[in-house]
Parts: C-alpha cells; structure tokens; sequence
C-alpha cells in the first residue's frame, strides 16, 4: 500500500509459523499450504491457550457477581474490551460492542440505526461488490422503512464507480455500508474518500471491515468512520467472536437490537428501560472465552511489527499476482493493483471447482465458488472463481507451491 | 454383467493402486472422459440436478428390465464422480439400484472432494438414479 | 423428581470432580466451593481440549470448501448438530439450530415467529418468574405486533397459578413462553399440563430451558413442545452457544432471523431467496468451535448414568434446604419442594449482598440479587436473593461448607 | 490531622494485620458501624449513590475550609466501604480530595469485593466525594 520505498523489516517468519500449530501438517501427502485466509484465518498458540487457560482457572458468569471467579472473569471480559478499543484505537471502550461476527453486526446495525433513522423517503448506499451480508440485511430494512437502496456498479477492474456514487448520494442519503477490503477480489475501496463525502452530506458510513481487519492497522478515529464491523474468526480469534464499533453519539441514540439479560436496567410489566453502553447492545450472557480469546489476538498482532507484516503480506500476494499472470488464460477478478490479501481468478476453460479439488489435491487450500457474491458474479458474468487468500504466516514458498500446483492441475483439466 | 457390489469394488481396488491423490485424480477425470456422450437434448431442465458448484445432468431408459443411465456435468471433476456411480448402476436392475447402500465409495480414497459434494451434489445425484429405477420399477409393475 | 424408591447408583463423583480443573483450587485461602451454577457451569477437560484439538488441527471455514480442512471442519460441525439432535431428541438435524445463547434464541423466536404469526388483536403468555430474557423481547414484539401479552400470576410459592393461567388462555393465544425451571427460585413448571392445554387451543409452546438443561433428560418429541431454547454455557459447555429447537412445520414457515452469508440461496439485486433448514436461521460464519465444544458437552452428559446424576442433585439441593431451613431467620423463595438446581433465600435483617461477600470469604460462590428476574423481586416485595445453584460435582460435604460458612456470616452480619 | 495518602498509609497497615479474608471483612464492618450517624433528614433523593444491590446515601458539609462528609448504606459490607472513603476523605481540602487518586484502596486486600463494587458502586461514590469537593471549591471561589 505504501508509495515509499520498502525497507524489508527482519521479520521472523519461521517464528510466526510456529506460533500457529495447525499449519505443521500434511494435506493428501503435501505439507499444508493454507491460503482460504479469507475465509477464516488460523488461530496462534496464544489464542487457544487462553481459551483453555480460562476454562480451567477462571470462569464464571460476568457482572453483578460477587464473588471471586464472577471478578475474575468481569476484569477479564471488560480488559478485552480495553484491548480492543485500542486495536482499532477507539475513543472509549464504551463504544466497542463484542458480536458473534460481522454478520451480526451488520443485522444488529439495520435494525438499530434503520427502525431509528430510516425514514421513508430516504435511501442508503452499498456496491456491486459487497458480501451477502452486507446486501440482504440492507434489502429487508430498506423494504420495511420505504428506503430505497442505491447501489454503486464497479467497473471493469472491480473498483468502486466514484462518479456513479457521487450521482446516487444526495441530501436524503442517511448511510452508506461498504466493504473496506473486498472479499472477493481483494479490491480497497476508497474508504477515506467515502467517509468524506458522506459527512458533507451528513451520511453516516459503515465499514465492513471483515477483510481490513486481518491486514491493516485499524485508526477508526483517524479514518472518522462511525460505525464498524468485524469478525475475530479472520483476525486470528475463535469463531463466534467479534467487534462491532460505532461512534458514541450514534450508539446513545440507537435502539437496542436484541432484548434480555445484560442490556437492560429495570424491567417492569410496565415498561422497560436499557442499560448504558456498552451494555445496550449486549443481550444475554456474553461469549467470555470468545472475547478472551479475540483481545488475545490483538495483542499477538500488536506485539508484531505491523508496518513490517504489512509490507510482507503485500510483497507475497505480489508476487501470487506476478506469477499467475504469466500463466496462459488467466483472468484477474478486481484490479492489477491496490489489493490486500486475496487475488481471485479464472483459467479459461477450466471450471473454478475443478481447480479447487486439484490443489487441495497437492495439499494447497483456496476457496472456489461465488464467495457469498452474488451480485459481483453476476456483473461479471461468471459462475465464480478461484481464490487464493493470503495471510501474515504465508510465504514465498508456498506461493510457489500453489503456483507449481496450479499449473500441474491445469494440465490434467485441459 | 457383474453386480453393483462388485463394481463397487473394482473401483476400490482399481483406485488403490495410486498412492498419490493426483493420480486418483486422473484416474476420476478418466472415468468421467470415458462416459458416453449425452445428446444436447437430453440435457434439459427438470433432468439437472443441482449443486453448490457444479450441474449435472441425469437421463435414464430402462433397457430389457434394466436401467441405464447417461450423464454430464459442467466440471469435470463432478463428471468423473457421476461417471463412478452411472459405471456402477447403470445397466443393474431397478431393484438392486434401490437397494444399494454405495458403501464402496466412502472407500474410495476421494475423501476430501467426496465430503465436500456430500451436501450439495453427491447425495442429490444417487436420489435420482434412485428416483429413476423406482419410476421404471412402479410403471412395470 | 422420580416418585420411586430411590436407587442410589454408584456415581463416581471424585472422578466427575477432576473432570473439572476449575474446581481444584483455592479461593480466599478455602477450597472453592463454586454454587453459582445456575450463572454459569463449569467445563470438563474434554470439552476444554476439543476446542484446542480443533483450532491446532482442523479449524477452517465450514460449508462450500473443497478443501481438506474445510471438510473436517465441515463433518465436525454438522456431527455437532446430530449429537445436538440426539441429546434433546429432536427428530431430526434440520430442527437444530446453533445459537449464541438462550437470549438470542428467544429473540429469534419473537422475531421469526412474532412477525410471522402474531396479529393485532391476538395475545402471548408468559409469566410472572421469568427471567429478562424471556419477558423484554416479548415486550418489544408485542408492542410492534399490536398483541396483548398475559402474565400468569405465581402463588406465595413462586408456582404458576395455574387457575390464572386457564383464565388467560383462550383461542386468541397463539404462544406461550416460559421457563421450564425458574432460574431464580428453581420451581419447576408444569410443562406437560401447559403444552397439552396450549395445543387444545392450537396455541405454540416455547421452554426457555436453561435452567433445565443441565439438569433434565430432554425429549423433545415426548414432551410435543413446539420451541426450545438453551444456553451451552450452562450445560459445560463453551461460552457463545447454545441450542434453540423448533419442530420443522414451524421453522419452515416462519421468518428468517439475521440475514446474510450461509442462510442464503441467492442473492440478486432483485430479490434474495434464503436457504433450506438448519441454515435459514444461521447467517453468517457460525461458532464452529462453540458448536463442537457444546456438543462435547452433550456427549460428556449421555456418558454418564444420568438418571444417577439426578439424583444426586437432588438429593444435594435436599440436603442444602433442609440445614437452610433449620437456620433462625431463613426465608426461601420458591416451593419447598419440586425445584431442580436452585435454592433461593433470604435471612431475616440481612441484605443478600453481605451473604454474598462474606461466603466469597470463605471461598464460597453463590449469587445475590435480583438474578435478572425484577419482576418477580417485586412480586415477592424483595430487593433479591442469596442464590446457591448446584451442579452435578457439586458435593454434600460442599453443602456442609456452604451451611458453615452462612452461618459464621449471619453471625458476622447480625 | 493526617493527610490523605497517610491515611490511606495507615488503612493499608490496618486492614495487612489480617490473614484471612474474614477478619478483613470484620475490620471494615467495624469501620462502617463506627460511621458517625447521618440524620435521617439527610438521606434525600439526590443524594443517594445507587450502586447494582446496594444504595448508599453520601453528604457533605463544608467546615473550616475543610470537607466534612457523611454517609450511611443499607449494606453492612457497603457501609464499610463509605465508611473508608470518608475516613481517608473526610475533613481534608477540597483540592486535595479532587485531587487524590485513591490508589490505596487497591492495596488494602478487599479484592473480590472491591472489583465487584467498581463498576456499580465505588466509582460512583468517588466520583460523588469529588463532585462536593467541587462545589465547595467553586463556591468559595
Ligand atoms: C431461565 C433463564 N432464561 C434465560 C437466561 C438467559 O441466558 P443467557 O444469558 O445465556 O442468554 C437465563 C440465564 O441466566 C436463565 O436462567
Ligand atoms: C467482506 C465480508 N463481509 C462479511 C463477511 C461475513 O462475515 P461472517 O461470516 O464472519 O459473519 C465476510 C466473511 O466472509 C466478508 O468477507
């Protein structure tokens, strides 16, 4: 991503590879080479010791107990909070919400913003590009509040149609929910003109941040974003885990999405009234271990010199791009350049599915198929493609493996 | 003409040989290559079963009290897959055809693609060959 | 509960006992003695280690992969919902569906089934013990429904007035919802009488069962109960799960719930199809983990001979009521009889929460306050309890710690 | 008159004598009974500090320059708590009470019961003390 030159930074890989067991296997006789990051990212030792390490020593329900192993886990929980306000450097911890991941997010946030400031007439943007999360949830607010749904087409390269959103954003445009980092094609979305443009119109704007979260250092202050959304499960965190930021002077305002233990202050047959953030949007028992385990994560990737992994992580999906290209028949989804993580691609004549078995045949595991991206497929016209996502313990080497591996499975599909 | 079980495990063994799942592999895409042509005509829509990926389509006649099954798909991974189950029902009696249980495919050494198309394809594949031989077996009677 | 002779099998408790590792250490100087079960259970090693077992080997994104990983991880989810199946009975996979915890199932089930079947001019019971969870989301639906919700009154034993609740029930009612055991008192409701009553009217019965499932062999399909919904964090099993059952004439009909990735067919701009049971009520990436850690949970239960289990909680909640009952001063909540897990008290002229802090000193866990159930603490006109909840390791000699240490602090207190 | 971190000095020393959480427990009931009472006129509205279970009445007068507070809690162990607050608070300067950090309170071995107060309670009580401390500093200004 950076325009100035890059200083290799010693990173080492080897230790960053150790740190996540599941990697030291064979897949069909082949060490595992594992590059579905997309889809969900490995966990290091760390993560899934602190889930165990919190099981056997100190769980409890949190809040309200009174007692020893109930305190112990309120200062664990509510630290990871602490942890996680600071990964994305938000300004208090008041407005970090842990969800069971992105799709939760984005459901929680059309239900409590939507039923609160959709008003018909409006409207509110998403993109050609967007997960299926970030479509349908959208789709069935926008129907029942009478708001219509704008969509912003791509173009050819799969980047965002700027002049077609600034023709779709006007007075009445109350939000705009995009992918930072497409899923599909890898593409970065101009975040930052977005945000910008949204607020002159007084637009709030969402972040879809599931695959920004794994690659880029977070500033949700600095970008001036007001809602954000991600899950752990990409971030080096267990499943079920996730982070759903939004701006406090928003979140005051929004109703509470689901109802019960946690979220509420009084109940009464009469009337109920909602607990204070960060409690208003976290119904029921929390997922403790989850949140242990997620604030885990972030600290692994603190202590690591971002700046450095960054650089690595871009350095190897170029070289996968550089590579591939020379490959008769390919065809690139989403831009040459000013991508992160993922590169999605077609092999003329070959259907996608048939090189997924192929390399997983070789022990190489990618992602093939629409990638929960519908629409973008139907754009362009293809039944899906083959995806090959990167993460920070991936290395050259194995971007040869895949390499080697893919040309070997083109040969036996053509 | 050898029984279903039988086939079955030719297939195994044949599949054996390989140690390397890329020959299995090839030997699949083989199986599939090796399917006799279906005509374009046959390929309609209520004869398509579809999967998370990948279509097939499926076309049976009964043949002299047996079925016998003709077969394509758009991948050719799939195809080598509806290529092992035509090679081992096809030409059967209906009845067997109902009966069997396929055990010999799980021994097949396919693992991975074969649990991956379970769900979306595999399963919805052997109901309709199914769903063929009982329709030849009730207009018989 | 059985009204048989009882039969004291040969349970081997100091082998339940090291099942758990939490429970091997001190707290204040004093073994712990951990009665907050009802709050939340411990975790047996086997659960522990499944989760670690599958984030070192077979941690992948489940569905749609071609790849090695993603298939195991694929088998060990869907293996988790047919152990899920098996342990409630369900008659089949497609009625299970993973949730994060027994709040959320009742707000899919106020969502999915309130938007669906409740029209203005209907009504929906509940009553007077529930717990938050089970009251605030029918508020909320309610409201937007324009249906009236019915209170069943409990008696001065915190029981249902079951005459109350035949005078609230007519053909207009279309689901009831109720806690099968009271978390906050213990009582156990008539589920049978309740659900044969609803279904006379073709009324829907809904069990927020978690306080039952960690006590109770559940069937289902005996039981002919339409809804269930439950916490795993309170069956040993991870935090962030739990199970809500629906009989599929149900689920297929009503609406979907969150909205995006897995409980998708397709996806168009147009309009959006959503996908067949289980996967229409599970959007986005599910909590792999969580749902192989619950169903080790389940499995670690049907080991053991749990018609024993049961009866050794019973006969360890007996024994804590009556050396409770002999102290000077002691009020119960709830029935004398007919609870499972839970003893709830107050002591004359003591506030529960100085019971809390003076047992945490002797290294015992119970839980004071209104144990999320305001209602209820009006009811009874009571700030809130000292609750003691026993699980199946929990032992008569803890009872005999527990009853010691109370002591030493009304003592204290007085 | 002993100034607030000496206090707090003298608190640590107290409550360190004790080896087991129960004598603690018995030090800071003690404490809270010895509170000077607070009228009952005085227990108002406003000026109840409402934590999760307990609820704690806190005021105070201004005398000499100097904060005097009063305090009372439906809780035993609550009252203990008002009750060190005050004697590390009480009849200090304003500025000084603005000013403290507390940070004795953490070393003092209530641990369990402390962090439970945190968020419902304690905090709540500080920020209350702080907030007359203002006010009489604003008032006299
Ligand atoms: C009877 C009852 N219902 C609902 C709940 C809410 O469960 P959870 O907080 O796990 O969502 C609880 C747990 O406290 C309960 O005891
Ligand atoms: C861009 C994007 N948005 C949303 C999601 C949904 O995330 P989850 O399935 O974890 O809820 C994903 C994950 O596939 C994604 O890549």
């Amino acid at each position: 991503m950076s325009t100035e030159t890059k200083v290799t930074a010693a990173l080492d890989l080897a230790k960053i590879r150790a740190d996540f067991p599941i990697l030291d296997q064979e897949v069909n006789g082949r060490p595992l080479v594992y590059l579905d990051n997309g889809a969900s990212s490995q966990k290091p030792s760390v993560v899934i010791d602190a889930l165990s390490r919190y099981y056997q020593n100190d769980h409890s329900n949190v809040h309200r107990g009174a007692h020893e192993l109930s305190n112990r886990a309120t200062e664990l929980f509510e630290s990871a909070r602490t942890t996680a306000a600071k990964f994305i450097n938000a300004s208090s911890e008041r407005e970090i919400n842990f969800i069971k991941g992105t799709t939760e997010g984005i459901n929680l946030l059309a239900h409590s913003f939507g039923r609160k400031f959709l008003l018909k007439g409006d409207n509110l943007i998403i993109s050609e590009l967007e997960h299926h999360s970030n479509i349908v949830p959208w789709q069935l607010i926008c129907a029942e509040r009478e708001v219509e749904l704008r969509v912003v087409k791509v173009n050819e390269d799969g980047e965002w149609d700027l002049e077609h959103f600034y023709s779709l954003l006007d007075s009445k445009t109350k939000l705009i929910s995009t992918a930072w980092v497409s899923n599909s094609m890898g593409t970065i979305n101009p975040v930052e003109e977005i945000i910008e443009a949204a607020h002159k119109v007084s637009a709030a704007v969402h972040l879809d941040a599931a695959q920004a979260a794994p690659h880029f250092i977070i500033d949700v202050q600095q970008l001036d974003v007001d809602f954000m959304s991600f899950s752990g499960h990409k971030v080096f965190a267990p499943t079920g885990t996730g982070i759903f930021y939004g701006k406090e002077k928003w979140l005051l305002e929004m109703l509470p999405y689901q109802a019960g233990g946690e979220m509420i202050k009084e109940v009464d047959f009469g009337g109920t009234t909602f607990n204070d953030l960060p409690f208003k949007f976290e119904a029921g028992t929390p997922n403790i271990g989850g949140a242990i385990g997620i604030a885990e994560a972030f600290k692994y990737l603190m202590n690591l010199d971002r700046v450095a992994l960054q650089e690595h992580e871009d350095a190897v999906l170029e070289l996968a791009t550089n590579l591939l290209l020379e490959i008769p028949g390919v065809k690139l989804l989403g831009p040459r350049n000013n991508r992160a993580g993922v590169v999605s691609f077609n092999i003329e004549g070959i259907h996608p599915s048939d090189l997924g078995h192929l390399l997983d045949a070789q022990g190489i595991a990618v992602r093939t198929g629409h990638h929960c991206c519908q629409p973008l497929m139907k754009r362009f016209n293809i039944p899906g493609t083959c995806r090959a996502s990167f993460s920070i313990y991936n290395t050259k080497d194995e971007v040869h493996l895949f390499i080697a591996a893919l040309k070997k499975a083109i040969i036996m599909l053509k | 003409m050898a029984s279903i079980k039988e086939i079955g495990q030719e297939l195994i063994e044949e599949f054996e040989i390989f140690d390397d799942q890329m020959d299995r592999y090839e030997h699949l895409i083989d199986l599939g290559n090796a399917l006799p042509e279906m005509k374009p005509e046959w390929k309609t829509e209520d004869r398509l079963v579809k999967g998370c990926q990948s279509t097939v389509w499926l076309y049976a006649e009964a043949e002299d009290q047996k079925v016998k099954f003709y077969a394509d798909s758009n991948t050719v991974i799939t195809k080598g897959i509806i290529a092992l189950l035509v090679r081992a029902l096809s030409e059967q009696k209906a009845d067997d055809i109902i009966a069997e249980d396929l055990a010999f495919i799980d021994k097949i050494g396919l693992r991975a693609m074969l649990t991956s198309q379970r769900s979306n394809g595999l399963t919805a594949m052997i109901q309709r060959m199914k769903l063929y031989a009982l329709g030849f077996k009730n207009a018989a009677q």
